[in-house]
């Protein structure tokens, strides 16, 4: 969906697709979790694959991401197959980091320009600015966008990375996934602010809100911070409100939670959403399609070996 | 202490002794309160504060944002307008993220004003490898605070000394950082019936008493040299376990009487080796009882790696029962 | 000044007594440094002593004050004699540290709640708000204030204390000295904003810019927040305008700088302004005290023994 | 290499040589760049990056805000993307203002990701004693490094070094933390012309060869450590210095095969005592070399105190030439 081009409607069905395949991921996942367990977390994206996918939609495929924990969607839309994915997910040889993920993950593809994840949070709003930084001083047009989640925004990196950017007009886009939720601080006991994108102004960058249930929406303003970036115009911070369906992570009980939403009623379903405008039939044999990928791939990422002990002595040092 | 059970004592989880510690602490002094992250509703992410949020009351329990250089700075202010805060950090490695705050303003503050203020924190830090946590929720990074002075440094083994070490640290004046060993928690043991269990920082124990070669071994990986002990014994090799508990102080006067006794010694951490605290007591009893000793000290740690995140290749990347029997065996031939 | 009931007048006499004996202060420290040298660096605060002094003289003997590294205005205003400040700058058994500091000086006094300063920039912000998160636990009546300057602003601790010193509604005022420069950074280079001030909103809290050279002004704007904050009501960010009169440090010759004000023309010289009011054999009066008051102290401070080297195992566990 | 320098060496100081390869290093590679506080208009805190902007322009020589956690954190991230960030903290105590950025993000980058990375950066760290600057701006910091695997440390003594591991660090595809000690920035030194004057990391230099003890010593202290070989000479001391250069990786080849010649070994170092590396290099030649030793390996080290902020107390804190002197004496009276 990035060469020139698509129609509305493609572009849509692209988007689609990539949400309902994730949805399925979503669910074979826990699936797997519930019966066999894993080592590490998982923490479940169910419900935020809209946002993350729409956003993903608007990059070209040289730009660069940081992702945030929270499930698949940013990945595969950026261009990985699901196999490595469900393969470092399950510590397999065949994972994407070759066996040294599990459970949480640290995926990564360098040719999709993927970046792959720090286990602290608000890493990335430093390196995703340095990121952008290179591309500055490369002048290979490319842009940086970086995940992150309400709980990370209270990170001082977001500070020190937010003002240096702005100061440089780095091509870098900040997208925070506001669940409402950091494990469990709810977002509106540990914010001054109704909304993370209100410290967008001490930035002198833009501050978006949108609804991140709508995925075509994200899309759309995350393409024009996006063009913004790639014009030497400096990062935008948007913020896309979303909702965390499940617990922090899978199994997680929530007993600080007031209002769990434990089923999978998901509340202005980004599924169901994209595909309204989407012909009944059309829409089948995307689901169809993409539920039998998914589970070819997952079939696939169990069948492979595990990773033996050799590797942990791997890729200290180049 | 031994296995046994002294008639008061109850057997209780490791984490249980830190929440008994830290509730007898709060009641016992009202200066003493918390923040952190998830410790108040949810009782922390490996529950360890449970019941503390309704006993005490929301301000002393105090959830914070993600904000680690807040939970340890904030704490260190905090210290100085005579409070005395028992922070959480969800994971030790998170020392890094505030590291400025811990070995700069904890460990310094006192010292750069010339001894006009105390610094009486603790930071409890859940360490080490469990169940594929990955390379930065699972270090075990107690040898870089041993090397800044101006910090005190628990390893807490056994659900009594995890008990009575906290109690400690939270009455003593200058700043602790409270290594809890994640792999621990589950673990029972017993411990005292009394308010007033408290274990003094500075004194080793001698987990199990031998006479052909000293093992040091600290948090998981006393339990580890324990049963390398038992197995050992049936090959004749008597082995001296000894978890020093605190690494400062060290107790290092335990440590070398014991190798003039047994003429032999390992170091067992689960910290890298390379420049772990293995080698700090190595050295000490090289200096101490080189003639002594009848052969070099050895050391069986953790690798010099990232751990990856996964719950097998992770356990590849520590000291094992096996390992320690290993290498037990060939230091006693030498 | 602090006691209830002095009238507008006394204060002001009061702030310029303060003001103009720093200013003594400052000339003495540099004929000094100028000589002889010492050890470490003194960063002059020559014609930042105003806006110190103005809003010091705002808090009770009570509040906490964690200061600046430019000058000796804050330490003296809140109560600190002259001769252990001078001692501490000259490595002398009879500073305030004991012979620990010396050039640049950690002084404290914790008897009058100057609580210290660190070295790294910017860690004041997360203790200031921790020793007010005390107070509010206490429920001890005190008020933070907490000094820093333009250049410090950019440190990721500001936004991990203002976010959480504003959801909590700590008692804590922060007091930026915008001097336009960090060492050789300028600030506008440097901030995305026009004022540091202007970050404040994002944190839900005031904001204030003010004349840091107008002492009085700057007493006035510090009165409000501190009450604010021991009402209840949180936070304010103050942001005073000032100039930086020399080098980042007494014998930087600022290669970098194409604005040097090097002589001692102080623009709107706070000394000049506190001193319009009062006539002139008052000042007269007030300024000669001032200056004997620095020379004895200094002399004091100049015979007194340097530390031995045994201090230096002194006070690293209590 | 030998104090006598080579007919194609100049002699130049240690900040100059340092300068050079930063500008050597642009001009062959356009990926290379650099930001840090006040690099630009001024030329750094210590003047190393003079003229730097001139040459290359404010893209290649950023001046960054007062924010570590990016200079750092942005580093690597613009080493992802396929340019070569050497970045400068005003001191070194500074990587505790950017240790998320340095242990976690540099440290395990590449190993987390299974290898698909590689981490070019840099980091350049004014470091050590000198002038009084206090306990946050005086600390020698590089043990930390070499405990967390996956970074690698430069420390080097002379000039000569300080040019040629300057440039193998920015060549090298691993991130590199490179301790330049303040005290040595003036000193003059031969230095080759050459522009390929690269120095291995993992090499150590026999600074001076001897046959009666060894003494390992980096940064400052080996022209301490030569002195005290100077008045120990007429005392029938032959003492052999090695300088390791780089502590990651160690050349512990080099200093064991000494210790097998001299059978005494002394190391050297102003870091802080407890837990530096100083016990790493001591535990190593224990357990390959103890039955060559005729005495435990000594440690002279700074003190286990934070650093005050005075010229003249703080030389009490770290080894003098005299304090060598005499523990060599002592030593070799073993
Ligand atoms: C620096 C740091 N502090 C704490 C954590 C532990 N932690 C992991 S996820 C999480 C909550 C994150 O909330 P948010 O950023 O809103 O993301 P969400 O989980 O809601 O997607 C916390 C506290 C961490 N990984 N890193
Ligand atoms: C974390 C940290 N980074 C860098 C420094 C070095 N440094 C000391 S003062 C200074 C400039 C400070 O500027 P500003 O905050 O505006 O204060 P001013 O000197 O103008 O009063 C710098 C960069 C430091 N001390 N701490
Ligand atoms: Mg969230
Ligand atoms: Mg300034």
């Amino acid at each position: 969906m990035n060469s020139p081009g698509p129609t509305a409607e493609q572009v849509q069905l692209e988007v689609y697709r990539k949400v309902v395949t994730i949805r399925f991921a979503e669910l074979r996942i826990r699936e797997h979790v519930e019966k066999e367990g894993f080592g590490g977390f998982w923490h479940p994206g169910i419900g935020q694959e809209g946002l993350q996918v729409g956003a993903v939609s608007a990059m070209q495929p040289d730009d660069y991401l940081y992702y945030a924990h929270r499930g698949l969607g940013y990945a595969f839309a950026k261009g990985m197959e699901l196999e490595p994915l469900f393969g470092d997910l399950l510590g397999r040889r065949t994972g994407s980091t070759g066996g040294k993920g599990g459970g949480t993950v640290h995926f990564a593809d360098a040719s999709r320009h993927v970046m792959g994840q720090g286990g602290t949070l608000g890493s990335s709003f430093v390196m995703g600015a340095g990121t952008a930084a290179a591309s500055q001083l490369l002048g290979d047009g490319r842009v940086t966008v970086v995940f992150f989640g309400d709980g990370a925004s209270g990170r001082g990196t977001w500070h020190e990375a937010a003002l240096q950017a702005s100061v440089w007009k780095l091509p870098v886009v900040w997208i925070c996934e506001n669940n409402g939720w950091a494990l469990s601080a709810r977002f509106t006991e540990q914010s001054p602010t109704e909304h993370v994108a209100d410290r967008a102004p001490a930035y002198g960058i833009p501050g978006v809100v949108v609804d991140g249930q709508d995925a075509m929406a994200v899309r759309e303003v995350t393409l024009e911070a996006i063009e913004r970036a790639r014009r030497g115009e400096g990062p935008t911070l948007i913020e896309a409100k979303t909702l965390r369906i499940r617990g922090h992570y899978e199994g997680d009980r929530q007993p600080y939670r007031d209002d769990p939403v434990l089923g999978d009623e998901i509340p202005n379903d980004p599924v169901h959403r994209l595909g309204e405008g989407i012909a009944d039939d059309v829409r089948r044999g995307i689901d169809a399609e993409a539920r039998a990928l998914v589970d070819r791939a997952f079939d696939a990422a169990l069948a492979a070996p595990r990773a033996d002990d050799s590797v942990i002595f791997e890729d200290v040092w180049a | 202490m031994s296995a046994a059970a002294a008639t008061t004592d109850r057997v209780i989880g490791y984490s249980r002794a830190i929440n008994e510690a830290l509730a007898e602490e709060m009641r016992r002094d009202e200066r003493v309160w918390m923040m952190g992250q998830d410790i108040g509703r949810l009782g922390g992410v490996f529950g360890l504060t449970r019941g503390l949020l309704d006993e005490f009351g929301p301000m002393r329990v105090r959830d914070t944002a993600i904000n680690e250089t807040f939970i340890v700075g904030g704490a260190a202010g905090a210290a100085l307008a005579g409070t005395i805060p028992v922070v959480e950090l969800q994971f030790a490695d998170f020392l890094f993220t505030a590291a400025d705050e811990i070995f700069h303003k904890l460990a310094k503050w006192r010292y750069m004003h010339g001894g006009q203020f105390t610094m009486p924190v603790v930071v409890r830090l859940p360490t080490g490898v469990v169940g594929g946590a990955g390379a930065e929720h699972s270090q075990s990074l107690e040898t870089i605070a041993m090397h800044v002075a101006g910090l005190k440094v628990a390893v807490p083994a056994t659900p009594s000394d995890a008990k009575g070490l906290l109690k400690a640290a939270i009455r003593d004046p200058d700043p602790v950082l409270f290594f809890e060993h994640k792999g621990l928690y589950r673990v029972k043991g017993p411990v005292p019936e009394s308010d007033e269990h408290v274990v003094p920082f500075g004194s080793a124990r001698i987990a199990r008493p031998g006479s052909d070669l000293t093992v040091v071994a600290t948090g998981l990986m006393v339990d580890r040299a324990l049963a390398a002990a038992e197995q050992l014994a049936p090959q004749g090799i008597d082995v001296e376990v000894i978890d020093p508990r605190t690494l400062v102080p060290l107790d290092i006067d335990t440590i070398v009487s014991s190798v003039e006794r047994t003429h032999r010694l390992m170091v067992v951490h689960e910290a890298s080796r390379t420049a772990g605290f293995g080698a700090e007591i190595a050295a000490q009893v090289h200096e101490r009882a080189f003639f002594a000793l009848d052969a070099p000290v050895w050391r069986v740690c953790g690798t010099d790696t990232p751990l990856p995140q996964d719950p097998d290749l992770e356990q590849a990347c520590i000291p094992s029962t096996d390992e320690i029997v290993t290498a037990a065996l060939a230091l006693a031939a030498i």
